[in-house]
């Protein structure tokens, strides 16, 4: 079956959520993501929206992250005050995804201003959530699609932190979190160094070149020893998403 | 003695010029009805707060009421930019904002020690971030537990909170399902409440399910009661999210003459929420769900 | 996969001599129940906490199982104080017991942070009382936006919360109506967590009203399925709190002798709630409350 | 009709709540009273109860304040954080209701222990919610009986703050409320100078003296220029205790 690049990112997104237990679903891309795992490998998977929602099993996928079918059905509905005091800060969410317009080599992420704060060149919607959900969720996801604008070397503005200048500066700090442990971009994915923190490819999608993937970041991006290829979406993914998900096309397309 | 009045009234009586206002919802219940009443009185310089500005506030952003925005996130959920909003700080248009910028989970504090009267209100967030450069109101304090820094942020405190709810009696007494949000925060935090409606019920049903009651009379300066005063938000059990109105409303804000002329159809053009709904009905016809009904529960009769 | 297991299982694999234990509950949805299991299965050295003990915790210090109680009110409410407490504070009968005293909002405050996970949480209380001199854990701290001081407690984490609701599915989602008191704070504020139901219900039920889950199954060890388990506090809408009980008490526990022979009877000489229900029968008959249904509201289906 | 000194200062306190909005019914004495003063002159008398309810309308008198009656009916019922954080730190209750072990010629209130903290002669239950009711509410009422094991110079423990050490002592401490107002005992009424903040008589039950008074207080009180005589309790007031609330005399025989 055909697919497109945005086809391959949502289903290798997804597939990062294999074995988690609560995932934090944001707006946009994540949601997506988040409600293609649920259907396909990982039925048990808990998904909690920031809105007030743990427990979902959204009938359709929601446009927005407070729509009425992530409530009907669910679990639990309850004030954002218990939600992110009781689940998010009480350390219950294993993933939580975010999406960036800037991410640097040391996954920080850019969601506020592009530019000088007080006199942007772009203003950005700002950080909603994701201060937070980058420093309480066990493990952070980045889902974004790969180009110079967005992989940049430094970012104008630090919304969420990633890991820093890098090595064990998040531990110094204290941060609860590990912080990001992949970028699934429409050209490849991008996991951290052990020691340095420093982002690097480690699985090529089909038919994409190292060069192609250099060509869209704003470094000199290091390789993984063995950069894998990534896995095509199944016939059930692309079912799901086209049928399901996203009848429209509007993420997938 | 009932407290319910007119949208009219209710923002003539309540909403004053240089007032620090909370429209709340989280997706859920955000009162369009009260905004356009606003912007029909041509209020002025208010200090808007949301933890999303969305569309709501976009649109009083564009209509010229608003001095400052306290926020969290300034997106069309699901769709993209805010376009007034980006004007407004990018390009000082139609006036300059001022901006007082925090996190979801900042707001919430900000309302909870506002609701509590708390000094301050302790968050794990913010840690690495620049917001706290953005904005010296986050700051850092210590413990007396042990030696551990944590952010706090100061409390919120509206001079008007507007809350949309499923129902209420008339003395206020007002019950919410679905996405609660931050609808009781926000409203123990204010100094005036104004509780806006789909239903009006009897004393007797709040009574019947005490539980639901989110936000009691105590503290509700008026009732109005305004059928689809949420479009194009929603109201679960009752209307769906008008999906495609948030996304028409990208095409629409991209240009601050057509925006404008959506306010004088919708807003300046029509006496009230009556005109409104009168004039979208054929729109609200695909945006009644089905039924899901919560088992009925006992609460005993203990005598 | 079911969680659902026996009293008798839950206690001895979740409750540890040494522990830490939440049985909470205000006046309502005490679980007896399972005071009586860690009694019968002689647990030692347990750091017992609740805003007010009441009788429950009377008698697990009368049976020796409680070395320290953190705790805010320790009497039998409307019917005056509570005969054994007394005893071990006042003359280490049957042992000595180590208190750690609050008030109940600061009860309520610990169990906050616990569940937040924060350092601590502040309140306006203990001004002008002795309590922070005769409790040291109460704490002043500033505020970084004025000149103003408050106090503040640190968090409770206990290893154990046991906490009884109306119903929960096999997962351990649970739903509580009329008073909630802390049993959601305690609930996540604890290592582990025993959910004890009077109604074991399919999921269905409970995601048909997410409004009301008070407990996610998420944070849940065991659910216990143990119909009049708190009595004889009570269950809204199941049956009456047995005030008459509580009166007996006061006469049961005047002197040491006469409690030890209630716990033989009533404890130790059963082998189970199941037994306890059946020779208690006949008083429940006058505990059955009417009905009074709580209106049926719609969440709506959207697909 | 004849009544009993119980029912007098039931009554009498009773009618303290007049004009009151909100009242915070303690447990005990203070229970009957605030549902004597909701079923007479104050119908809409809102009764919270720490328990947390608001809008009480208990359908028999309440053993203890977590009784099930107090919840069927009410406008609201909540967990006890929101009903100590948004209803009694918020500051909308007007009057709290306290009972004393002890109580001091400037209000202070002792339910801790009598004798020393640490080796206590009597160890009583504790603050409950008073330590916070006491400093939170609007004013403070309290009901006792009158001996002088309860009235005393100085009470073993601050377990409620009143006026301190009289004067402005509360106001220096930025404590909130008020303070005490009055005192309502089963012989006679107190109240606090204006200056002092010390205890004094300003109303004698009928057919009580000043003698009998000063007989049952630990310390020479004073007694207010104009001492007044405490007005019977009315034959509705009566039948209200007699017939619905307290029909066993529990607390008014």
């Amino acid at each position: 079956m055909n697919y497109s690049q945005n086809e391959l990112m949502i289903a290798a997104a997804a597939r990062e959520l294999q074995g988690a237990r609560v995932a934090f679903v944001g707006v946009g891309l994540p949601n997506i993501v988040c409600n293609l795992a649920q259907r396909s490998h990982s039925p048990n998977l808990e998904l909690v929206y920031e809105a007030g929602v743990f427990g979902a099993h959204p009938a359709r996928l929601p446009l927005s992250i407070g729509d009425p079918t992530i409530v009907t059905g669910a679990v639990g509905a309850m004030g954002m005050s218990d939600l992110f005091q009781f689940y998010l800060q009480r350390g219950l969410i294993d993933v939580g995804f975010l999406g960036a317009a800037q991410i640097d080599q040391y996954g920080n992420i850019n969601t506020t201003v592009i530019g000088d704060y007080k006199k942007p060149k772009v203003r950005l919607p700002g950080s909603g959530g994701a201060a937070e959900i980058a420093v309480l969720c066990e493990k952070i996801l980045v889902i974004t699609r790969l180009n110079k604008r967005a992989f940049v070397p430094r970012v104008d503005f630090i919304t969420s932190p990633g890991h820093l200048g890098g090595g064990d500066a998040r531990k110094k700090l204290n941060v609860r979190g590990r912080g990001p442990e992949a970028v699934i971009t429409d050209l490849c994915i991008l996991r951290f160094a052990e020691d340095t923190r420093e982002m690097m490819v480690t699985s090529l999608h089909p038919n994409v070149t190292r060069e192609k993937v250099q060509e869209n970041i704003g470094w000199q991006v290091r390789f993984a020893e063995n950069v894998e290829t990534t896995e095509a979406p199944s016939e059930q993914e692309l079912q799901l998403i086209r049928d399901e998900l996203d009848p429209k096309g509007l993420y997938s397309r | 003695m009932s407290k319910v009045i007119s949208m009219h009234d209710a923002i003539r009586d309540l909403v004053h010029d240089g007032d620090t206002i909370a429209i709340e919802g989280f997706t859920h219940l955000i009162c369009f009805a009260a905004a356009h009443e606003i912007i029909r009185q041509r209020k002025n310089d208010l200090t808007l707060c949301r933890l999303t500005p969305d569309i709501i506030y976009d649109q009083m952003i564009a209509a010229g009421v608003c001095k400052k925005l306290v926020f969290s996130y300034a997106g069309n959920p699901g769709v993209g930019s805010l376009q007034a909003f980006r004007r407004a700080v990018e390009k000082n248009e139609p006036r300059a904002l001022e901006l007082e910028e925090y996190s979801h989970f900042g707001m919430v504090a900000r309302y909870l020690a506002g609701a509590a009267r708390l000094p301050f209100y302790p968050l794990h967030s913010y840690t690495g971030s620049d917001l706290p450069k953005a904005n010296p109101q986050i700051r850092e304090i210590g413990s007396p537990y042990a030696d551990e820094k944590i952010y706090v942020v100061p409390p919120l405190n509206p001079d008007v909170a507007i809350l949309h709810a499923q129902r209420a009696d008339e003395n206020g007494n007002a019950q919410i399902w679905g996405l609660t949000g931050v609808q009781k925060e926000a409203a123990f935090a204010s100094e005036r409440v104004i509780v806006v409606v789909e239903e009006l019920v009897d004393e007797r049903v709040i009574r019947a399910d005490p539980n639901r009651t989110i936000i009691p009379g105590l503290i509700v300066n008026a009732v109005v009661v305004e059928p689809y005063g949420a479009h194009p938000s929603y109201v679960q059990g009752m209307y769906d999210r008008d999906n495609a109105f948030y996304v028409e409303w990208d095409t629409i804000s991209r240009e601050a003459s057509t925006l404008n002329a959506w306010l004088d159809e919708w807003v300046h053009g029509l006496s009230g929420r009556a005109d409104y709904v009168e004039k979208m009905r054929a729109r609200f016809e695909s945006l009644h769900p089905g039924n899901a009904f919560a088992e009925p529960i006992n609460y005993g009769e203990y005598k």
